[in-house]
């Protein structure tokens, strides 16, 4: 069945009027680029011309103010290259002349912007809206984030590592932060019981809110009244939330109970190992703004491991699966919490059945 | 530490800082400063919320302090596939943003739509009226297709095997309907990456990815090649980095490579001597997603049709994929079950059946190993 | 709690009253060994002594006559050696000494028993009783592994293999065949929709048999005079035959509706990518007896791109590992089934996530 | 072809063959003629028998051609660990097989108990007390504990990590009560390997397999291995087997392991200059099946202990990890539940407390990936 468009839609700007010229004049005729300084990118065109871009470390959450960003605009303008934000969010100015380019990386630093983030070095932390928008949120990506981003700085503008890192944040596991994507992440989630508010049923489809518990912990009951509710068996309450999300008279996520978890080995590109999600090393980790040395000194060890041990352009998936999770946690100092098992979807390929052991 | 100690450590430090780039605009901070303080989100709950004329993008957000800001409507703007901004779009934006909104831009995770927020209720018709007037369209909200995300592709790319803007562009502006006016069972999103390189994760985030990938093997410029490399970093670097053990190096430091290669983009990625094959198009995945609803929590993508060759500008063929998908799972699809959960349901065969594809090797990790199977 | 043991069991033979002496004198003293030629091995102790053994081919199923046994038996007195069977179930002489090992092998070829099955040889065919004593058998295994054997005979006995060789049949899924844990296995399946006996239901636990059912197509129903039975809901059977196994009222596998699936990749030690069960390559293959070439010829063809293609001791799950799956079906000319897929219970193992294809 | 052709055809070819065995017994052969020219078993329903004294390792099978044979009740005989057979052995077996049975020797493929088949049901008390006599024992049917199995290990095996053959004694005699008296939710089969190549597929066949393992890391002699092989080979064939990349020509020609190697004996299988290490102990993995029977079909065992040191002769640590196994499945396993599916149904963080043992990233493939826990 083919869909017919309505009338109406004035859908995406055209490329063509976006599109920097150089970029339009070389559309699919690139044929090399190389990292000329970190927050430097230079590709060549077969046509012989290049094409320089100039990446700068955004504000956690991808929050920019318009002053900020007409700063940035006026700058690129008047250098004559063209604005963009990269898949991480990172904003770049591309097509800088080269004389212009010491000037402009200056001129960007002078407003707050350093350049950084390309090849082998940290790249732009994502995260999620957090605290700053979101009610979800069981932890503020953009402050842990920043926190990270702080305390990991060197390592954003200078390529210290064997090839790139990425770190993204989720405020909860709806993974709008796409933590677990990244080689480490950080989700948030809440480790209370939800509080059914039986006065509040009419605001609940109660069928779905059962069908929605991924471990079967909801059902509905009848009140005196002979009204419908729901309620929930604690001891199979995974802490997902869903059933919040889907049912106005559940309650979850209380002040204070709020704890991270990490993951590490997320990747999407299809070299070493293939694609992957990242997996869960650290639970219930202690949240304490600003500074979370809790989530901040587990990230360097697992850092510092890989980039003492990793091969070159070794991603930290691929340096896992090549020195085994055994190393992994004796490297980092990380306990394996016994909550790394998940008998409950994920046994069959959790659990191992060689006995090709590192100690 | 105090409210104001907090954020100020937040202004600190060489990371560019989001507390600064907020406190440059209008946005109420006191619902930020007590959410971080408490170490509990000041925000409550929201969702869509119904416009005449908007089908889609613009919602709104609750707080539970009513007394500093009762609600935060925001608005989505689409963004061009790629990400570019023109000086033209950028003054068009910021203007709007700073006279209907606090200010603040939020280039979200999901495409970088644009988000405007802190607008109020009763200026979002006004709001998307002005966008539009300038050429500009609000979408991807609730249970519709999300604004298309693609990776910068040909536009700076030398790896790119297909052209993710165009396709972007023409399959963004076909299915513009479905991201406008929600009606599927729950979300989905579509993501386009130029090669497998998968810069815009699509596998890992997308209902349904489109990669660019080739099919035969990949070219080896051996002069080039023997320029850059000498035959030890060339065995050590290339050779340990091919995962299929498909490179040998000849006695003549030659580099064959053999038919074992699974294009996984390593040797490419390393050196411009070595460059994809020439018979291009590209893979379909589906299913994927990172949310934890549904019981089997998150799933990257599988693949359902390893390769197509594809016909710009119209990409009738991967819209007739996209189309049978996006049928498949509205008529059959739970309310809230995510195309993943739903192929997870009916399994894969069935799926496949649905959406008219035969299995092939191409499409397994590995067969099964039961041997329990309808027989009919 | 520890168990007691009851009086009255005689339990195991004693280790030191079987045991060949040239063994009980050398226990845990063995340095290294060698495959002097197939068939015949030779291990050396740290104390010099060396041990020869040879490994005869057993009639499939492991099926001995006593007089066989004898025969076999006084060849290996006769010749001062001790007897055991193999893990495969092939039968062998331990501690032969070095001039008799000519006779030996001799006089075992002509009652029957040509010696083979080591090292990089196909070893012992392991199958079960099927036809000739189990009444689940869908196909008779001893006379599949007998054709198959005959076939591949000389590469049992000379080394052609880039590393040993292991076939398994089993006459139904019960696999007490072990076929999936092979190198290459055969298992049988019936094709039909089990049939319930209402007037039987008194030798069938209903509410166990509605649970053994893998997809719940079974449910208990009342019949009119208020006994109660069960239904299948045929469209939702996978044709497992648990139901049948569990419940007298059930019938399962009428004539004519037996089939072979073909699994490959099965491997149990740890070296390359360590233990794995086989994988399902081929579904619906007919059953033609005595010679089974529908069975017969896709082994050959899987063998024949194997050891064309393998490297150096690359077991067949590793060289699939590494070419892929789809060289495998391109090499071996099998058409991959769409049963192959198994959305059921394996979907998130079995299908990719990558797109690194092989064409 | 006739019933008779097809006979002959098995009779015929260079490998022994079984019908040649078969016709050479008092079998009745024309239950097997006509099954495989029917292509159809002749054989039927069977099971437990009731025999007073007996409390396993005794079974009727009926047939469907009562005209020929109405039952086959067979004996399954539990035999040395390591399969050797003496000669007072063989010729205890053949002449019970010749005057109780058919004349047929079944080394079955569970450990190679031997059965003997044909047994008339009213002879089987008396089969049993001649076996008893001469030192004979049967069991390994039903739900109990099935003959245990182990490999040749230490007897002739220079790999061997472990005495399997005393350990098979040790557990063998200490569990005999539970191989003989069926009361377990289904059939437990316990397989003890030497090594990580575990001869005797005990991880993919087993309950509960134990594995010999090392845990420190191969002893190289580097001389005797500069004496086998020369620098070409060493790299090309050691480092190329080496799954984990763990080993390092050196330039003077040493052979370096580190701490990465994963035990997986291909370097050791290589060649004898190499050798395990010397801190030795057994793995345990429990959960392994074949059979199809259950939700989730066959499945290999998972590792529950990666590493625990033995002391012979008692091996009472080995005992207790089978003993706290055996009870929670006993006490909580429903019938008709094997362990694996037992273990898959309450969860494997839920087993490991029923038995006592902390997790380790021994146990463990990869982490899960979901955010799902109980917290309490
Ligand atoms: C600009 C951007 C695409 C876009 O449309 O916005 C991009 C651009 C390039 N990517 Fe990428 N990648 C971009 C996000 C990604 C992502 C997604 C992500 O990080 O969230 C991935 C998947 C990551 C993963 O595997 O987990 C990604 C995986 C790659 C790879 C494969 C890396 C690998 O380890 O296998 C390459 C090849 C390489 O690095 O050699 C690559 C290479 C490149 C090259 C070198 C391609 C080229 O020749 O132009 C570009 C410059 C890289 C650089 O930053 O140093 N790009 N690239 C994205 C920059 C995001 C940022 O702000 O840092
Ligand atoms: C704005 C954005 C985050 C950002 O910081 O940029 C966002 C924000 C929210 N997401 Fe998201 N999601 C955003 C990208 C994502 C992503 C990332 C991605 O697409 O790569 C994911 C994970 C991928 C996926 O789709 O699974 C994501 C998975 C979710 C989910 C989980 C859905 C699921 O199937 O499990 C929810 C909850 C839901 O939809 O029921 C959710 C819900 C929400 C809500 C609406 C929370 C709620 O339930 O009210 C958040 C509003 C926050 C606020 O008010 O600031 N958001 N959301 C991104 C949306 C921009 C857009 O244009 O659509
Ligand atoms: C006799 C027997 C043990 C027993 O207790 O009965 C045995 C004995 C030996 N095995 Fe084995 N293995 C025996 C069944 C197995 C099995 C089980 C099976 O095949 O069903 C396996 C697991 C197979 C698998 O991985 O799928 C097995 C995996 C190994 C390995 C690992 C092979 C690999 O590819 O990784 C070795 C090491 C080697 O071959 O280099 C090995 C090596 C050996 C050595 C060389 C050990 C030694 O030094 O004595 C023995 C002679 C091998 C030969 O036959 O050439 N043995 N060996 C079994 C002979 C069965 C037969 O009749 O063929
Ligand atoms: C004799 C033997 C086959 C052989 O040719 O050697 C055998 C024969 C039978 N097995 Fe078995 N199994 C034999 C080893 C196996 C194996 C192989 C192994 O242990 O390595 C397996 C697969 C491994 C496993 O345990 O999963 C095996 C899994 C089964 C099953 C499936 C159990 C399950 O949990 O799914 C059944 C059916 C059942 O128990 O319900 C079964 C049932 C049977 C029955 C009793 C059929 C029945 O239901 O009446 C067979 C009797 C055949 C006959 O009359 O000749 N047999 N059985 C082996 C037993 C010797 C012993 O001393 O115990
Ligand atoms: S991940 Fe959670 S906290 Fe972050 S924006 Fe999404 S719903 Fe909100
Ligand atoms: S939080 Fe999740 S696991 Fe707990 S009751 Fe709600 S839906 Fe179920
Ligand atoms: S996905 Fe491929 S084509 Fe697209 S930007 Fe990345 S490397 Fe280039
Ligand atoms: S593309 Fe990947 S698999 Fe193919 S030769 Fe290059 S590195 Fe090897
Ligand atoms: S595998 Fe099936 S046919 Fe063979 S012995 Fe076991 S139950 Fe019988
Ligand atoms: S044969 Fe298997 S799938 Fe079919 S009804 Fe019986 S138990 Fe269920
Ligand atoms: S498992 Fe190990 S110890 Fe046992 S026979 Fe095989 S190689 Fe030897
Ligand atoms: S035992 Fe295996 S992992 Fe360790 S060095 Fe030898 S080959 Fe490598």
């Amino acid at each position: 069945m083919e869909r017919i468009q309505r009338l109406g839609g004035v859908g995406y700007p055209r490329p063509d009027a976006v599109l920097p010229e150089v970029l339009q004049r070389n559309y699919g005729r690139w044929t090399r680029h190389e990292v000329v300084r970190p927050g430097v990118l230079k590709h060549v065109s077969d046509s012989g011309e290049a094409c320089l871009t100039v990446r700068l470390l955004m504000p956690m959450g991808k929050r920019l103010s318009t002053r900020s960003l007409l700063e940035i605009a006026e700058i690129a303008e008047r250098v004559g290259a063209g604005l963009r934000v990269t898949s991480r969010r990172a904003i770049e100015l591309v097509g800088v002349p080269e004389h212009e380019l010491e000037p402009a990386i200056g001129a960007l630093r002078t407003i707050g912007f350093p350049a950084g983030g390309t090849g082998r070095t940290l790249h732009q932390i994502v995260t999620c809206t957090g605290f700053t928008h979101c009610q979800q949120a069981a932890l503020d990506g953009p402050s842990v984030a920043h926190a990270l981003g702080n305390a990991l700085f060197q390592d954003a503008v200078e390529e210290r590592y064997p090839t790139k890192l990425t770190i993204s944040v989720s405020g909860c596991p709806n993974q709008c932060g796409q933590a677990n994507t990244a080689d480490i992440g950080v989700v948030g989630i809440y480790e209370d019981v939800p509080v059914v508010h039986d006065d509040l049923m009419d605001q609940c489809d109660a069928p779905l809110t059962v069908r929605t518990c991924p471990t079967h912990a909801i059902r509905v009951e009848r009140l005196e009244n002979n009204r419908q509710t729901v309620r929930i068996a604690a001891e199979r309450c995974v802490h997902c939330g869903s059933c919040a999300l889907q049912c106005g008279a559940i309650e979850f996520g209380r002040p204070g109970t709020g704890r991270a978890v990490m993951s590490v080995g997320g990747k999407g590109s299809n070299t070493g190992c293939g694609p992957a999600l990242g997996r869960v090393v650290a639970v219930h980790v202690p949240l304490s703004p600003p500074f979370y040395r809790e989530i901040v000194d587990p990230v360097r060890r697992i850092i510092d491991a890989w980039v003492c041990t990793a091969g070159e352009r070794e991603r930290v998936r691929d340096w896992i699966a090549r020195v085994g999770w055994e190393k992994f946690y004796q490297w980092t100092k990380l306990a394996m919490p016994r909550e790394a098992l998940d008998g409950f979807r994920q046994h069959h390929t959790m659990l191992r059945s060689d006995v090709r052991f590192r100690w | 530490m105090t409210k104001e100690e907090v954020l100020a450590a937040l202004e600190e430090g060489p990371w560019p800082s989001f507390v600064r780039e907020m406190r440059r605009t209008k946005t109420h901070m006191d619902l930020y400063a007590d959410g971080i303080h408490q170490n509990y989100t000041q925000f409550g709950y929201g969702g869509y919320v119904s416009v005449p004329e908007i089908g889609s993008g613009v919602e709104v957000r609750r707080t539970r302090r009513p007394e500093i800001l009762e609600e935060s409507c925001f608005v989505r703007v689409l963004m061009p596939g790629g990400g570019f901004l023109s000086p033209a779009l950028v003054r068009d934006i910021c203007e709007l943003a700073d006279r209907y909104g606090s200010g603040l831009i939020d280039f979200t995770t999901t495409a970088g739509t644009v988000e405007i927020k802190e607008v109020r209720r009763e200026q979002l018709t006004a709001l998307v009226r002005e966008l539009n007037g300038r050429g500009l369209d609000v979408g991807s909200g609730g249970d519709d297709i999300r604004q298309l995300e693609c990776c910068i592709g040909p536009a700076r790319c030398e790896h790119a095997l297909i052209d993710t803007i165009g396709l972007h562009r023409a399959l963004g502006m076909a299915t513009l309907e479905d991201q406008q006016f929600p009606r599927f069972p729950h979300k989905f999103k579509i993501r386009i990456a130029g090669c497998p390189n998968d810069c815009i994760r699509a596998v890992q985030r997308a209902d349904l990815a489109i990669v660019g990938v080739f099919r035969d093997l990949p070219r080896v410029d051996q002069a080039g090649l023997r320029s850059e490399t000498t035959r030890g970093t060339l065995r050590d670097r290339l050779q340990s980095l091919c995962p299929a053990g498909a490179m040998e190096v000849h006695l003549d430091d030659r580099v064959g490579i053999d038919g074992t290669c699974n294009r996984c983009m390593a040797c490419i990625n390393r050196t411009a001597a070595i460059r994809p094959g020439v018979e291009r198009g590209v893979a379909v995945l589906a299913g994927g997603k990172l949310g934890h609803r549904g019981t089997a929590g998150a799933q990257m993508a599988k693949v359902i049709v390893p390769f197509l060759p594809v016909t710009p500008p119209e990409y009738s063929e991967v819209k007739k994929v996209v189309y049978r998908v996006l049928d498949a799972w509205d008529e059959h699809g739970r309310r809230k079950e995510r195309l993943g959960d739903f192929m997870l349901r009916i399994g894969v065969e069935e799926f496949l059946g649905l959406i008219g594809v035969e299995p092939s090797p191409q499409i397994i990790g590995e067969p099964r190993f039961t041997t329990h199977f309808h027989c009919t």
